[in-house]
């Protein structure tokens, strides 16, 4: 079998894209046999990522979120990309618990989980401008005894 | 929306979506509120039954209503919390607030697993 | 609830990405509550222009493939795009039956199938160009006995 | 790929799978004429127990093999039909040429639906 696939997408930023957005990269790393776990484990990383696009980034306001994924042998990379704000300090708003919208409930957990779900996580941030984050994880190699 | 949520006495169970991220939890967290500011709620039960995905707007939406209750001396507790979501609510430290009780398909699995095995079984 | 929605995608041309391909389209999809059915529907027609693009258009070289997809209302409009070699004669090529590649045993019945499960289906061509296959169709607004 | 074709005298059974599209059945052309030419094969049965997706690629594979048994007096059935795999026969015209035999779990509801009402239950 081909030895790398990419793919690119784009879609509005209303939070009821969170889920098609899971389901499309899932989907799109179907052929690497992942486990169910690790299914799970990228959907909740791409589930953070472009919640904080939709809230952080846009400020509710609707615009347009990008994807790009591309699988090389059993790893999959994600780039999550969002023209909206951006971080000054890309660190501190790292940190588990660190948020700056207690006021709609964020746990400030999500960069913690994608930190905790992914083998790795890079984010790119300029002011004004936006933000990339992608992430890496090694699927399927394993023989994972519970799924 | 309205069948999800149930209050007997001052209890409200709020029977949780499949999939708990942030396009479902936001009308969760206004309608719990509601509940909690009028009529006199002080113990909400998170009901996990049929919920298979969880992200940190879960988190948000059970610690934001924990602290709501927190306030006026009430408690927070999940039921029929499956594997994925128990490590969910172990990552964020959540479980170490709330009451936890773990689904019975998996109650048996976990012995042999023998990891996150802090709930209670049901 | 918000009244459009737009996604665009696009993938390399392995036929391990035809069911990613139907899976993401029927994800966006998923917020007009289609029944069983209509998915079904829905995901056979995209397999069918994608096999099309792959097949036909791009004579299984890999290149990118294009899907263009708009939520109004009820309808759903999906446009399935390559820059592949196009068709001379496009009502020819949409008579049920008619296949130019009966060695690969193709049927000859893509077509027929697209118009059958969509409500609508527009195929724009240009030889040595490219093809862009447009169909529409209403989901999820009627109370369907068996889904 | 192996197990999912098995061989009883002249009869080839090959067990589909789920998604019975032009990725999927590339595959099985080629393996079920190595078998029509080597094996002698007179007759193969299509078995959709597995299959819930099927396109016009799934129609090409079936006709496919039935002109290539054709020329050797040979015979095409599909067993485990579901109600969206019966649609895709149907519509295609090959329900005419082989024989089908239902899924059990939709006969029942076939009956009152009374549509495609052509195959025989199994
Ligand atoms: N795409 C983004 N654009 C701008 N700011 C962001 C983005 N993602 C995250 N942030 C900032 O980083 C903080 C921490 O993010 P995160 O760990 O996901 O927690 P939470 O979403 O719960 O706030 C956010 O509160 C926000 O200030
Ligand atoms: N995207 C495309 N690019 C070029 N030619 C195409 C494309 N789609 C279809 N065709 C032509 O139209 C014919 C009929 O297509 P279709 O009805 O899907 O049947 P089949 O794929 O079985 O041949 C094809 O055989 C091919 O010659």
């Amino acid at each position: 079998m081909e030895d790398t696939n990419e793919m690119k997408m784009e879609f509005d930023s209303y939070s009821s894209n969170e889920s098609f957005a899971r389901v499309a990269v899932a989907a799109f790393c179907t052929r690497l046999n992942p486990t169910l776990e690790e299914l799970s484990d990228l959907k909740t990383a791409i589930s953070e990522a472009i919640t904080n696009c939709i809230i952080h980034a846009y400020d509710n306001q609707i615009r347009k979120i990008q994807i790009i994924c591309r699988i090389k042998g059993q790893e999959v990379e994600v780039n999550i990309i969002d023209h909206g704000k951006g971080m000054e300090d890309v660190a501190k708003a790292m940190e588990p618990l660190y948020t700056t919208r207690p006021d709609l409930d964020r746990s400030g957990m999500g960069f913690a989980f994608m930190e905790a779900f992914m083998d790795e996580v890079q984010v790119e941030s300029t002011p004004g401008e936006g933000t990339c984050v992608c992430m890496r994880k090694k699927l399927g190699c394993f023989t994972h005894p519970y799924a | 929306m309205g069948e999800l949520f149930q209050k007997r006495g001052t209890v409200l169970t709020i029977r949780l979506p499949k999939e708990v991220d942030h396009h479902h939890t936001e009308a969760i967290r206004c309608e719990a509120d509601r509940y909690i500011e009028q009529e006199h709620i002080r113990e909400i039960v998170f009901d996990f039954m049929d919920t298979g995905f969880m992200d940190s707007s879960g988190i948000g939406m059970i610690m934001g209503r924990y602290r709501n209750l927190g306030m006026i001396g009430g408690r927070v507790s999940a039921i029929h919390v499956n594997e994925r979501i128990y490590k969910i609510l172990y990552l964020s430290g959540v479980y170490k607030v709330i009451d936890i009780t773990k689904k019975r398909e998996w109650s048996n699995r976990d012995e042999k697993k023998g990891e996150y095995g802090d709930g209670r079984y049901e």
